[in-house]
């Protein structure tokens, strides 16, 4: 039952997934680009920097950056806070 | 005063991360600091809301460029496009941020003491601290796709949190559930996301939904969002991980991660309201989130009658009353296209709906932290062990009765009111569902007394002879949001006046939002 | 005060009106027995049986609302079966969702 | 520049990862294998999204000694790397977590590990 | 702990992927690279003296709690980068134009000068050492943990 149900939902979202990437979206290499290319245009006279991808990465969405820098934080906090000694949690508990 | 009020959009965002940096470097030295860094940044963050919340509701829509040479240029240079991240808090948005300060701010008093036996606090403040800014991210922030980000913070921070006592071995596998939903959940939210960038190269929300022709692909992206979201708010027949995941965390992350699901749910309502807006086909998708309510309501309250975990429980509640809202904002949605109905009574259902956010965010953490309480003074969350808590824990008893009268929806608490305006609006929609709606009100007082019942009355048994009242801070943490719950009661005309109201029309104005952007360039 | 399509809610008014009912409750309860005898009638009698101690008394959780399980369990047992708690299994819900909200939407969308 | 591609086989290969991925997420009950399934959705989501910014004959967005012609995209390269970060962070947590469970039940079956249902 | 040829090799081959681990991070606005992608190859220097040396052996040099500051750090020095623009905006690319940095390339192809990109080049260096650390910190976490080894608090 479980076997049967999971495969034809996975066909059909599968099938939706399929025809919406061959037959609507923009063809391969031609997509559309407003700001990206203001962006490609501008990014050496606004943020200085050669590297249009670090200029977008640090400074036209720096904010992602500062999340993206977040959530490694937060894994690494979390990591080594699932991490606690065994003989110290017995301890306290 | 005007500087501050300016950039805070930004640094409501932004000082519970600094204060996150710094609470280990801090906490290493001294856990004093360290305490009380996490509660007046807490605190402080709780006042830029208050004073941003004045400033909209003067001024309009706030928005905040970051790294742009003034705060408002949106359209740099001549581009049609905006092409730097752009903040848009507007009424909606900042009732959200109000909900989230608050019980941000109680679940910090509460977790002070509740938390002093463990180890690692360190850590686990930090996490806190990020969590909150992983919220007000969600709900403050214009773009897709930093909507994405700060969904992920949530996400990672609360199932870190959840598995924080790590001894159970429930309790990893609760975050372990918690975290492979997220995931799952945030990478299907991204692909919908580009899907959305494939056709319009922007992921600014205002001008996507300038731009919007409801589009193939842009059905799909709806429904890529739309169930991305809604697992993580916990709807049925998606919920079925939300119950493991809430039982075993500590009680103060559990009334968190209630108002980061309501963030969802906003996020939900952003997309449909604010992204797709008039282009979208309102009827179906209302329909389909009124359905849904319903189911979520029905079967989310006969599961909680069923449970002896007090934590189960109550999550079984939440997502029942989960339903209420997603039912008045469907009916809303499902006439958003009919000016008629939807001055009738449409935007009433919207506004019982988002009425029922306020009031389901202040009960529902309420009643988690008094199931802490108990736990916290008898070590098990197992309803059938517990018995005559009552004689010894006077007061969790009287916050834990404001807390279910309100939830079953007893006048004159603050429940009833948001209940009243949704079954009064969604009655001349569809009499059967306002039926049902009173049915699982029914309910869910029955099971609360049942909860009631094994909790606290009855005998004092033997084992828990000695049992003391929590400490203050934890009383306080629960007194603010009973405070809440009381002021709500007696003054829901002023609430809904000040804050519901305007949070509706900012959800039914599309134009006003893509204005904040696109400066009066919408069609 | 809200107003709602058909009616309004003030809590002030119930407020006083729960006020009033107290205090009729209050002068019937004055109005009552005088003479009730503390150590005898607050003993605990279960038909003549010998008492029980304290902890026996109380009706556990479990066993409140046993009856509308009971009537219930046509609906209860496919309900809480389909609950397995298996990781698998919810995600298969989010792909069935996926896949059903989809084919909703194109068939009302009409393509 | 390139000849046009009639298919877009980027985009389906893409579709196909998370194709994939699914039938792991469904039909896996190896806790290693459920994260494994999680990674190759994140691929291919990090394919789609990267796939999204190529420009026909585009050079890489970098001026520093670039030849003529034009640019791919760079704000879906900004996208990725920034999803290539987060996808790493979560799976950190999420081995973590399966070590713990192993720790505590002993098997990586997602049903045998299982302490809460109903 | 791996035979003697493999340590002697691996400790001659840190100095070289903390090098090049180095240059990706310094010239991330010139080049590919930054923060993230030679952070990750610090780690992966990390990773390597942690398969030739055992996990007790490495957490002699290498403790959690300075990885943990020096994670902290990092962070802290980016939210400083980011909050040192609030006069304006923000995020706001406050060094652009200044001596330090803030040299502005001319328009088009050329070659790349390393005094460029504002707070960008200072940026990527406290994201590459918060990578590095953090990622270290939890390689090295989960080695001891599976070890049985007592971790830091």
């Amino acid at each position: 039952m479980r076997q049967v149900t999971g495969l034809i939902v996975l066909l059909v979202v599968i099938a939706f997934l399929v025809s919406g990437m061959l037959l609507f979206i923009h063809p391969f290499g031609y997509p559309p680009s407003d700001m990206d290319d203001y962006i490609i245009e501008n990014a050496q006279e606004e943020t200085g920097s050669n590297n249009v991808v670090t200029s977008v990465v640090f400074d036209y969405r720096g904010f992602d950056t500062l999340g993206e820098a977040t959530i490694l934080f937060a894994a690494v906090t979390g990591v080594l806070l699932l991490l606690r000694t065994v003989k110290r949690r017995e301890e306290s508990s | 005063m005007a500087a501050l009020i300016t950039h805070s959009p930004i640094l409501i965002i932004a000082i519970p991360l600094l204060a996150a940096f710094l609470t280990l470097p801090i906490g290493m030295a001294s856990k004093k600091a360290r305490n009380a860094l996490l509660i007046v940044s807490l605190a402080f963050v709780t006042f830029l809301v208050i004073i941003l919340a004045r400033d909209i509701s003067i001024n309009g829509i706030h928005i905040y460029t970051l790294g742009a040479t003034s705060p408002e240029l949106t359209l740099p240079g001549g581009a049609m496009v905006p092409i730097r991240i752009i903040l848009e808090v507007d009424a909606m948005s900042i009732f959200m941020g109000i909900i989230w300060a608050t019980v941000s701010l109680a679940a910090a008093i509460f977790s002070l003491s509740h938390m002093a036996s463990e180890t690692g606090q360190n850590r686990f403040y930090t996490l806190l601290l990020l969590m909150v800014t992983g919220g007000f991210g969600m709900m403050f922030t214009g773009d897709l796709f930093n909507l994405f980000v700060f969904l992920e913070i949530a996400s990672i921070s609360g199932a870190a949190l959840i598995a924080f006592r790590t001894r159970f071995a429930d309790a990893v596998e609760g975050g372990f559930k918690y975290i492979v939903i997220s995931a799952v959940a945030g990478l299907i939210f991204l692909f919908g996301v580009g899907l959305l960038y494939a056709q319009y190269n922007s992921l600014n929300i205002g001008f996507l939904a300038n731009a919007m022709q409801y589009s193939t692909l842009d059905i799909i992206a709806l429904t890529l969002f739309l169930v991305a979201l809604t697992i993580k708010t916990g709807m049925v027949p998606l919920h079925m991980w939300y119950p493991d995941s809430y039982t075993v965390a500590p009680a103060n992350i559990t009334a968190m991660l209630v108002i980061t699901s309501h963030a969802c749910m906003y996020a939900v309502f952003r997309i449909c309201f604010s992204l797709y807006g008039i282009t979208l086909d309102a009827t179906t998708v209302g329909w389909i989130i009124v359905i849904i309510g319903l189911l979520t309501m029905f079967v989310g309250v006969t599961m909680a009658v069923f449970q002896t975990d007090v934590m189960r429980f109550m999550s079984y509640h939440a997502i029942s009353q989960m339903g209420y809202m997603w039912m008045g904002v469907g009916v809303g949605l499902a006439v958003l296209g009919n000016p008629e109905a939807l001055a009738t009574y449409g935007r009433d259902a919207i506004s019982g709906g988002i009425f029922h956010i306020l009031n389901h965010a202040m009960y529902k953490p309420l009643l988690f932290m008094t199931a802490g309480a108990l736990f916290h003074r008898t070590g098990t969350r197992d309803l059938n062990k517990m018995g005559g808590l009552g004689h010894n824990m006077k007061f969790t008893l009287i916050l834990y009765i404001i807390g279910t009268l309100s939830i079953a929806g007893i006048p004159p608490l603050n429940g009833f009111a948001s209940k009243f305006l949704i079954y009064e609006s969604v009655y001349q929609f569809n009499p059967v569902l306002a039926v049902v709606a009173m049915l699982v009100s029914i309910i869910t007082l029955a099971s609360f007394t049942k909860a009631f019942q094994s909790a606290f009355t009855g005998p004092q048994l033997p084992e828990y002879k000695d049992v003391k009242e929590v400490p203050k801070p934890m009383l306080i943490g629960m007194g603010i949001l009973a405070a809440g719950i009381i002021f709500t009661s007696i003054f829901p005309g002023l609430i809904v006046e000040r804050i519901v109201n305007p949070a509706t029309d900012a959800l039914i104005n599309q134009a006003a939002y893509v204005n904040g952007i696109m400066g009066g360039g919408m069609p | 005060m809200i107003e709602s399509p058909s009616g309004f809610w003030g809590p002030v008014v119930w407020i006083i009106a729960a006020i009033v009912a107290l205090l009729i409750a209050y002068f019937i309860q004055r109005r009552g027995e005088k003479a009730y005898k503390k150590g005898v009638q607050s003993e605990t009698f279960l038909m003549g049986n010998p008492k029980l101690s304290e902890g026996e008394t109380h009706v556990k959780a479990h066993n409140i609302y046993w009856g509308f399980f009971e009537g219930l369990k046509k609906y209860y047992v496919p309900t809480i079966t389909a609950h397995t708690g298996i990781i698998n299994d919810h995600l298969i819900w989010l792909i069935a969702g996926i896949a059903i909200v989809m084919i909703i939407l194109f068939v009302a969308g009409g393509i | 520049m390139m000849e046009y591609i009639p298919l877009n086989f980027p985009f389906l290969a893409a579709a196909l990862l998370v194709g994939i991925s699914f039938y792991i997420l469904i039909f896996k009950r190896n806790l290693i294998k459920l994260i494994m399934g999680i990674a190759i959705l994140a691929s291919g989501v990090n394919l789609f999204l990267v796939a999204l910014g190529y420009r026909a004959g585009g050079n890489a967005p970098i001026y520093t000694d670039v030849p003529e012609g034009p640019m791919v995209l760079p704000v879906p390269q900004a996208l990725t790397l920034t999803s290539i970060v987060i996808n790493v962070a979560v799976l950190a947590l999420m081995l973590t977590m399966v070590i713990l469970i192993y720790r505590h039940t002993g098997s990586l079956d997602s049903e045998k590990s299982r302490k809460m249902k109903g | 702990m791996l035979s003697k040829i493999v340590r002697t090799v691996a400790n001659q081959l840190i100095l070289f992927i903390l090098i090049f681990g180095l240059y990706v991070i310094a010239h991330g606005h010139l080049t590919p690279g930054g923060g993230f992608q030679g952070g990750a190859v610090i780690v992966s220097g990390v990773v390597m003296l942690l398969v030739a040396f055992s996990s007790k052996e490495l957490k002699k040099s290498l403790r959690e709690r300075t990885l943990s500051i020096m994670e902290s750090s990092g962070a802290l020095i980016f939210i400083g980068l980011a909050f040192a623009g609030i006069g304006i905006v923000f995020f706001y690319n406050f060094l652009v134009g200044t001596p330090i940095f803030g040299r502005i390339p001319a328009t088009g192809p050329g070659p790349g000068d390393i005094w460029t990109g504002g707070f960008i080049p200072l940026m990527n260096l406290a994201v590459g050492l918060k990578v590095a650390a953090g990622l270290s910190a939890v390689v090295l976490a989960m080695a001891l943990f599976s070890s049985g080894e007592e971790i830091e608090e």
